[in-house]
């Protein structure tokens, strides 16, 4: 406990640093400061998870009327691990990007805040406490959101949204404890964990369901997404890697904290509509993932859609939990943890290389790309990796993850009856169906942003990145492989962190070699196995070739059917890539399609020119917010009438209070 | 009912003739088992089309000695070329020509593709094929018998 | 690993690239029957993969190096796929990794490659068919995962293995409703996968109405020689895996030598006339208009989710 | 004695406003005076909580913790804004839009306010409060129609006939009060009013007839949440202090709605001793969630950024007063914090404001565009202000608003606390919306940089904008540490909770 | 002597309230002042017999000094702003003079009905007319949220603030002196700074119509 103590001193100094020293050494130190902390976490989060000790930290003198309460657990343990190692690997890369993003020295200022607070919010062990971290963590990363408004229009927009929808979270998981720690008489959450059977079940539902939509909105689960596809893109690349790659698995910590600890005995029903709100947010996240042609926006909906999976997944255990059968229940959850892990990895690398791309293209418009693997061979070799990594190739980490949540799921089914098992099947179509549209998102994006020709001057002109961006990528990739050959190792660890939620029960894990083996479940992968497998296949077939045909390759151009007048413009582009997905799931995506064509004067047959704009906008954000949105300006103008200037309409409230008050109080 | 006609075919007799199975052909080289040729019309009435295709039907059905139309040059052996070669096909022409790999074999197909036929020297015509690709073989007649298509094909070899 | 094991997987392999051109070769001998012509010969396929391996191999000035890996990759993930399930034993290799899920996903690693091929030089007609192929396999994916699910239940694993040697011991099982229905489905999902009418036509020319095929326009050569074989092997492997998911008669179970032996013979037969089965159906239905297919596919995926349901009710 | 020293400081400034002009010198005097206000009034919040409550003057000033806790956020306050009005005033003169004697004028002005706010919190009887109280009017009057233009006539017209006929109320009010102190034998009209004294009525309470404590009451909360900017007559609020100069505008949303607040509380001590808290609970909260949802619904169209802040301090107003009907210890306390947290934020706000004033010409938001890009640091504080404002950690506001919100489910006011979020929910998406608009931004923004450059730009002053930096963290820290400001809180709640 | 007293005390009240419902019914601006003059010399009247009926010198004091400010003080600085701004009738007032007195005598009513339910009123003669009082404070109301002109605001806001008055001296015979002369004090403040205003305001923008001004609005 107390190192995490040292490494946010260690942070603060790097922040308060960079405020004071110039420019040559603000960024270095800064991140120096960062990578420090981070290290200085993780190493404490993988013993406390090694030894599975809990230790506590309360003071009074902080925080007024509340008083601090911290409590560090192998759980929480496990989220500031994943929190740090991510936050070392955008510590070395912000080395190369901030020098050339922005000058102001606030985001190396609030950057380390916002690290800070996010392993804050896991030791959290009191409502308030909680919600101090909480608040700090959102009001860091608005601000950190709003790094280049200067440069971007959009991102006030999307600070306003995000800052909006995570004010409302806030608020629905503030009454939500409150309900808890009335309903219990108890401030700290382990205390509430040992009384919270004295909750009524309404209590219980109410207070649920209040935190999990505040949980869920951090989450970026849909419909409280909104502010995600928004404020992920704007932000500069390692904060959006930071907030999707760690900000949003606060949100699953929380739903995990509330339903399978705060309260102790849940309801089945919960877990369902947990369920249907994890599977709504797969399907709607990877949708959207398809139709999008910006990368990062792209990116921010695969992580709606990566959430959704972890939920369901939640879901899933949390009916196993209910239904007793706590073996499988640790199973799934682990299951969960690992997906995290994973996601968390992948979705930094992600964020990071379209960072890279930015920075050496400046643009992220996919329908301006093309031609980067011949151009920005390294980094556009991390981008595939990572879009290998979270079409669940193997053997990189999205397949291993996905692999636990899918035998998870599938042992859910065998293991439930009726309604509940329904949903779990319902939950694993959303699954398998988010799958396969991510794996095609990912081919549009490697595929249309990487391969084919330079589709503009952006793309043309494309130079590799500064070595430090380079090796934090390459890093992250290499953990992507590594996590997705041994998942047995990683798979312990998130089952010594989880075995907190379920004491009782214990796996007996086979993990020979890092491949997941399990008794229970009656199949096994062995990934590393695979991957020797391929590589022999590979190289053999090559020799094979090699030694049997010894031609040589011409290079000729491209077949366009004899097509005189190809050219970079008759690529497929992203847009037109999605086009038959968009079209098949047109009625909830609703794209704004608009065919405009003009004729020359003379005739009506001879075209001039044709307009066409397809533009795929947040369908939800549309028919939800917006119409509130709306509603709200209009009972605003309504209601600016009270306020019209006359003094006389001011004076005759207060003349018919005080007749009230005359008539009522005598 | 469509099944049933379908295993009644399978099991009658075949319709093609003219060539039995394993006949010699002209060449005393063994057989050439698999050729595949793109179709280029640069200019063609369209008859040579009619008379390929019904090549590759039933009755002459060329796909038994191993012969296929395929869709880009990058699969074919070679070009089966029909029509007189127009101003606006010779870019394509080459370009196909380009895109398919060695060996190739350039076939003439009809007299327009081997002499110009009744469109020489008229307006929007390049010329004829010999003009701007070496032909390795010829298909005379306007339109070729479908027989003499097929029996061009079994005399290629390589 | 045992001799035993070891001898099986590369017998699979052998067998699986010996068979898979005469399959595609037997298919197009009865689909020309049925159209009373009397088509090439089957070994006609052998003879086009040969002459390919032989040709010149061009390659697009915007190709990059996917252009090269894909057809490997794509074969290689297919030859890990056949090594580790069970086509004609059930012992597997090292013990492991026979999982359907896996499989599924490594089949995944070879479609994906051929769809990033597909955009590779940069032509209108690779991206189109990429775009299509990419659509239709990923609205196949809760389709083909449900009926995995639904096809595990009873065995109680998602270990192929395990699965026929359960079907094996339970006979019963091959013919209960949930079984048929899942095997329907999975039989839909991979005619879709493997571009077969409904889905596609693999003899079209007219690269508008292409999926499968304008996405090896633009290969030539011993690559297209690859991705061809790799197609027929895959296509030749998911109907093994099928045919002995319905009918796992024959498969050694035991690792008896004599059973591994006759089981190549049995498989063969088992896939001739699952082949034929398949021609049968092209011949009889006509291509799907494109958004067509995804009524196709859901249609699958509620066959898939029945079965699973139809399981429990059981 | 130190009470007296609390009076004669305020008393002296006004004196040597008085015998000189004004000049820089005399505006960093004032300053330090304040300065002096704020330390003597920390120096009695300590002495008061060694030896207990102080009184001078035979008796007619008391001061409690509360009290004093009310003339340290006086103090502080005041402070800052005569810091700003130094720079306020060489800005004015150096623009020729006031003469040397307005300047004076308003100087005098000021200091009175002051005064009078001062004496309100440390006068004993009930009855001298409301004569403070009515006499901040009389001094804010013409600073608020300090510009002599149209909008600000108006405002001043209406500022005063709106409030001396809500304090008129309140004095209705405390006439009732001192007839149910007098019916129990409360001496009457002897020259020391005894009957109307603090001490007296919290000691007697009990005896109070509640019939006639919750009929006066009811005109002590009508009239003084006149005063608070309270509805249903808080109608003049956003007016007055929009159209004051910004130091006062700090000063008003600052401290003197809170001062009438102040009073209010005193007397829902009596009332809730009298009658029952549930009494004082009620109208709090009819007036409190009213008063939200008017600052909510008027807050969505606002176009002015100093109407938008006084809006704002409607919303905390409202705040404060469902707070103070949740009326436990910890949530007096948390209304106590929430009034200094709210104080320190408005007043660098208001300021903030006025800077903005001086240095972009305007303060509508319409008109103001990109201030991050191109003065980082106003817009910077501004930003940030609004945060805290907003109610966000590690800011002072945060823990109030948690503590306030967690006694009043505590109380059995959840259904409150449900449409107090949304309401501030609502309150926040509009502010950010504002906010946006006015901090952030990319083309216009540099537009206006650039045409400033070429215009002899006007840089924030360093003397605005230093102290504001500091209140800022001020106010962060007193709501991460709770030393030592917590005692203070807790002991001077307990003067009101009992 | 005591009941003299009191009928005196009786009587100045009823004037005062009748004085302000004149001003609410006449538009005459003279003579709205006249009997707003002569409702402060009620008051002060009322003020100095309360106090001589109890025998207490500072209540005595109080009428007398109330006398002054409210009788005379207060006319002659309405007087000034009157002459200043010219105009012998007031405005149409936003409600027109019929419904007013309608309206008038419905509230009027109210604390009548409502006041003499609190207790202790009735322990005394003089807090029985407390509810006069009250009618008072809230004719001076009405008259500020009806009256159009700047000059008759003030004369609502006077009316008002000698409701206040009266209401203090009939419900505890008074205020304690400090109390009392801080509360003249600022009701004297209050006027005048009401004056300055008006004078600056009519010098700056003109003879206003109260209802035009709503430069301030959302």
């Amino acid at each position: 406990m107390h190192l995490l103590f040292y490494s946010f001193l260690v942070g603060s100094i790097g922040s308060f640093a960079s405020l004071v020293l110039t420019k040559k050494y603000r960024n270095k130190f800064a991140s120096f400061c960062v990578v420090l902390e981070g290290l200085i976490c993780s190493y404490e989060s993988l013993s406390i998870i090694s030894s599975g000790k809990t230790t506590t930290f309360n003071s009074n003198q902080l925080l007024p009327f509340f008083g601090i309460r911290l409590s560090l657990d192998p759980l929480s343990a496990y989220f500031i691990l994943i929190t740090s190692l991510l936050a070392i690997a955008v510590g070395i890369y912000q080395l190369g990007y901030i020098r050339h993003s922005t000058k102001a020295k606030t985001p190396t200022f609030i950057y380390p805040f916002f690290f800070t607070s996010m392993v804050l919010v896991p030791i959290s062990n009191s409502v308030a406490t909680f919600m101090a971290s909480w608040e700090i963590m959102a009001i860091t990363s608005i601000l950190l959101v709003l790094t280049d408004h200067a440069k971007n229009n959009n991102s006030g927009h999307a600070t306003q949204w995000y800052a909006l929808m995570t004010h409302l979270g806030a608020a629905s998981i503030f009454i939500g404890f409150l309900i808890l720690s009335l309903g219990t008489k108890h401030q700290q959450f382990s205390s509430i964990v040992m009384s919270s059977s004295s909750l009524s079940t309404i209590e219980k539902s109410l207070a649920f369901f209040l935190l999990f939509i505040g949980f869920a909105s951090k989450a970026g689960a849909t419909p409280f997404h909104v502010w995600l596809p928004r404020a992920h893109p704007q932000a500069p690349s390692p904060v959006s890697a930071m907030m999707s790659g760690a900000m949003v698995n606060l949100g699953i910590y929380g739903i995990i904290k509330t339903g399978m600890t705060l309260i102790k005995v849940s309801e089945g029903w919960w877990w369902i509509v947990v369920i249907a709100i994890g599977t709504i947010s797969a399907i709607y996240g990877a949708l959207q993932c398809v139709t999008n042609s910006d990368i990062k926006k792209l990116l921010a909906y695969s992580t709606i859609d990566n959430v959704g999976l972890m939920i369901i997944g939640i879901g899933a255990s949390g009916l196993l939990a209910t239904a007793k059968d706590e073996k499988f229940a640790l199973f799934m959850i682990s299951g969960v943890l690992f997906q995290m892990l994973a996601h968390s990895i992948f979705k930094g690398l992600l964020f990071l290389s379209a960072g890279s791309i930015q920075y050496s293209t400046g643009s992220l418009n996919l329908d301006q790309l093309g031609g980067l693997l011949k151009k920005i061979p390294l980094t556009s070799t991390c981008l595939l990796i990572g879009a290998f990594s979270i079409s669940a190739l193997p053997p990189f980490s999205g397949f291993s993850s996905e692999w636990v949540l899918f035998e998870g799921l599938f042992r859910s089914i065998l293991h439930l009856s009726g309604v509940n098992r329904l949903a779990v099947l319902f939950g694993l179509s959303g699954f398998a169906l988010a799958s396969g549209l991510t794996a095609t998102a990912f081919v549009k994006t490697t595929g249309i942003g990487l391969l084919g020709v330079a589709r503009s001057s952006h793309a043309e002109t494309a130079k590799e990145v500064p070595p430090t961006m380079l090796f934090s990528t390459f890093l992250l990739a290499l953990s992507c492989l590594v996590i997705g050959i041994v998942p047995g190792y990683f798979l312990k660890l998130t089952m010594k962190s989880s075995q907190l939620l379920f004491p009782a029960k214990k796996l007996s894990p086979n993990f020979k070699y890092g491949s997941i083996d399990l008794p229970n479940l009656a199949t096994n992968i062995d990934p590393l196995l695979l991957l020797v497998l391929f590589t022999i296949a590979l190289l053999m077939i090559l020799l094979l070739l090699k030694a049997a045909i010894k031609r040589k390759v011409r290079i000729t151009n491209s077949w366009g059917c004899g097509n005189e007048y190809s050219n970079s413009k008759t690529q497929y582009t992203a847009t037109s890539f999605a086009e038959p997905l968009q079209r098949v799931f047109a009625d909830v995506i609703r794209p704004d399609q608009d065919l405009v064509v003009s004729h020359v004067e003379e005739s009506r047959f001879y075209v001039n020119n044709i307009t066409y704009s397809n533009l795929s906008q947040d369908s939800i954000e549309r028919f939800v917010y917006v119409p509130i949105k709306r509603a709200v300006t209009t009972w605003g103008k309504f209601a600016s009438q009270m306020q019209n200037g006359s003094t006389h309409r001011y004076l005759s409230l207060g003349f018919i209070v005080l007749l009230i008050v005359i008539l009522v109080l005598s | 009912m469509k099944i049933v006609s379908m295993l009644n075919n399978i099991i009658s007799k075949p319709v093609s003739k003219g060539f039995s199975k394993g006949r010699n052909s002209s060449s005393s080289q063994s057989p050439n088992r698999s050729v595949a040729f793109r179709h280029v019309d640069v200019g063609s009435c369209n008859a040579c089309e009619i008379e390929i295709s019904s090549a590759f039907g039933p009755v002459y059905d060329a796909s038994r000695f191993g012969m296929s139309l395929v869709a880009s040059p990058r699969h074919a052996d070679g070009l089966l070329v029909t029509g007189v070669v127009t101003q606006n096909m010779y870019g394509p022409l080459m370009k196909t020509y380009e895109a398919t790999p060695k060996p190739k074999i350039i076939i003439a197909c009809g007299d327009c593709a081997i002499n110009g036929g009744i469109f020489k020297d008229s307006y929007g015509v390049k010329g004829i094929l010999s003009d701007v690709l070496e032909v390795s073989y010829s298909i005379p007649g306007c339109p070729p018998h479908p027989q003499q298509i097929v029996e061009t094909f079994r005399n290629i070899n390589r | 690993m045992t001799v035993f094991s070891f001898t099986t997987s590369l017998l699979q392999l052998i067998f699986i690239l010996a068979c898979a051109p005469l399959l595609n070769g037997i298919m197009l001998k009865l689909k020309a029957r049925a159209e009373r012509r009397v088509g090439p010969p089957i070994f006609q396929t052998f003879f086009d993969l040969a002459k390919l391996f032989k040709k010149e191999r061009l390659r697009s000035q915007n190709a990059s190096i996917f252009s090269a890996l894909a057809p490997v990759v794509l074969i290689s993930s297919t030859v890990v796929v056949i090594i580790v399930s069970p086509i004609l034993s059930t012992q597997e290799l090292f013990k492991t990794s026979g999982d359907l899920f896996a499989i599924v996903f490594i089949l995944l690693v070879g479609s994906l490659m051929i769809a990033l091929l597909g955009l590779d030089p940069g032509t209108p007609f690779g991206g189109l068919g990429s775009s299509r192929a990419m659509t239709i396999s990923s609205l196949s994916e809760p389709a083909l995962l449900v009926s995995i699910v639904a096809i595990s239940i009873q065995a109680k694993s998602t270990n192929l293995s395990t699965i026929v040697s359960a079907n094996l011991s339970h006979p019963i099982w091959l013919v209960s409703p949930p079984h048929l229905l899942a095997i329907f489905a999975l039989l839909i999902v991979i005619f879709a996968e493997a571009g077969r009418i409904p889905v596609d036509n693999p003899a079209t020319h007219l690269e508008l109405t292409m999926i499968y095929e304008a996405m090896i326009l633009e290969s030539s050569g011993e690559d297209l020689a690859l991705i061809k074989l790799g197609e027929f092997m895959r296509f030749t492997l998911l109907l093994l895996i099928v045919a002995n998911l319905f009918f796992p008669f024959g498969i050694d179970t035991q690792a008896n030598w004599i059973q591994l032996i006759l089981s190549s013979g049995i498989s063969l037969i088992k896939l001739t006339i699952l082949g034929s089965l398949v021609t049968l159906l092209e011949v009889t239905q006509a291509k799907l208009r494109l958004f067509r297919v995804p009524e196709l596919l859901a249609g699958a995926f509620v066959l898939a989710v029945l079965a699973v349901i139809s399981e429990f009710v059981a | 004695m130190l009470i007296d020293l609390i009076l004669i400081l305020p008393l002296t400034s006004i004196l040597l406003s008085l015998l000189f002009r004004w000049s820089v010198v005399l505006g960093a005097t004032l300053a330090f005076f304040n300065l002096a206000l704020l330390i003597f009034g920390i120096v009695l919040a300590f002495n008061i909580e060694t030896t207990g409550p102080v009184t001078a003057i035979d008796a007619t000033f008391y001061a409690d913790s509360l009290s004093s806790f009310m003339v340290i956020v006086i103090g502080l306050i005041s402070f800052l804004s005569s810091l700003f009005s130094i720079r306020f005033s060489i800005k004015e003169l150096a623009k020729n839009q006031s003469t040397l004697l307005e300047i004076s004028r308003y100087t005098l002005l000021t200091q009175i306010f002051i005064f009078t706010m001062l004496f309100a919190v440390v006068s004993s009887s009930v009855a001298m409060i409301w004569v403070a109280v009515e006499a901040t009017t009389i001094a804010t009057t013409f600073l608020v129609g300090f510009r002599k233009n149209k909008k600000a006539l108006e405002a001043s017209w209406k500022y005063i006939i709106i409030c001396s006929v809500g304090v008129g109320l309140a004095f209705v009010g405390t006439l009732f009060f001192y007839f149910a102190s007098a019916h129990i034998g409360g001496p009457i009209s002897s020259s020391r009013p005894v009957s109307l004294d603090w001490t007296f009525l919290i000691k007697n309470s009990k005896k109070l007839n509640p019939q006639i404590i919750k009929f006066g009451f009811g005109f002590i909360l009508l009239g003084y949440g006149t005063k608070t900017g309270l509805a249903p007559m808080h109608s003049w609020l956003p007016d007055a202090h929009s159209q004051a100069p910004a130091p006062v505008s700090a000063l008003m949303s600052g401290v003197l709605i809170t001062v009438a607040f102040y009073t209010i509380l005193r007397f829902k001590a009596i009332t809730d001793i009298a009658v029952g808290r549930w009494f004082s609970q009620d109208l709090l909260i009819a007036v409190g969630l009213l008063s939200l949802l008017l600052a909510t619904s008027l807050l969505i169209t606002q176009k002015e950024i100093k109407r938008m802040l006084a809006y704002h301090s409607i919303e905390h107003m409202a705040l404060i007063a469902l707070g103070a009907a949740a009326g436990s210890e910890i949530a007096i306390a948390a209304v106590l914090l929430h009034i200094l947290g709210h104080g320190l934020v408005k007043a660098i706000l208001f300021i903030a404001s006025g800077e903005m004033l001086i240095t972009e010409g305007s303060t509508e938001i319409a008109k103001l565009k990109s201030l991050l890009t191109h003065k980082p640091l106003l817009g910077g504080i501004f930003g940030v202000g609004l945060l805290a404002l907003l109610g966000l950690p590690p800011f002072s506001l945060f823990t109030s608003e948690f503590a306030m919100m967690k006694s009043e489910i505590s109380v059995g006011l959840g259904w409150v606390v449900g449409i107090s979020l949304v309401l501030m929910a609502v309150i926040f998406g509009v502010v950010v919306s504002h906010a946006r608009h006015i901090l952030v931004g990319e083309s216009s923004g540099r537009q206006t940089l650039k045409t400033s450059k070429l215009s002899n730009p006007i840089r924030a002053s360093r003397l605005t904008t230093t102290p504001l930096v500091l209140g800022l963290i001020l106010s962060a820290a007193i709501g991460v540490v709770s030393w030592p400001l917590q005692t203070l809180l807790l002991s001077a709640a307990k003067v009101i909770s009992g | 002597m005591t009941t003299n007293y009191f009928s005196m005390t009786y009587l100045f009240s009823g004037t005062v309230l009748v004085c302000a419902i004149i001003a609410l019914w006449r538009k005459d601006i003279k003579a709205i002042i006249y009997s707003v003059a002569f409702h402060g010399v009620a008051l002060g009247i009322v003020g100095f017999s309360e106090g001589l009926s109890r025998h207490d010198l500072a209540l005595v004091q109080a009428g007398i000094e109330t006398f002054i400010l409210k009788g005379i003080v207060f006319p002659i600085l309405i007087f000034r702003i009157f002459n200043r701004s010219g105009g012998q009738r007031d405005v149409e007032p936003l409600i027109n003079t019929t419904a007013s007195m309608l309206y008038t005598s419905l509230f009027i009513g109210i604390p009548f009905f409502s006041i003499g339910r609190l207790p202790y009123i009735a322990s005394s003669p003089q807090s029985k007319l407390v509810p006069i009082g009250f009618a008072t404070l809230l004719v001076g109301f009405y008259i500020l949220i009806t009256r159009r002109r700047i000059i008759s605001q003030i004369v609502g806001l006077i009316i008002f603030e000698n409701g206040i008055s009266l209401i203090a001296f009939l419900l505890i015979s008074g205020l304690p002196l400090l109390v009392e002369l801080g509360e003249s004090l600022d009701v004297l403040l209050v006027v005048i700074v009401l004056r300055v205003l008006a004078i600056t305001i009519q010098s700056r923008i003109g003879n206003v119509d109260l209802a035009e001004m709503k430069e301030l609005h959302d």
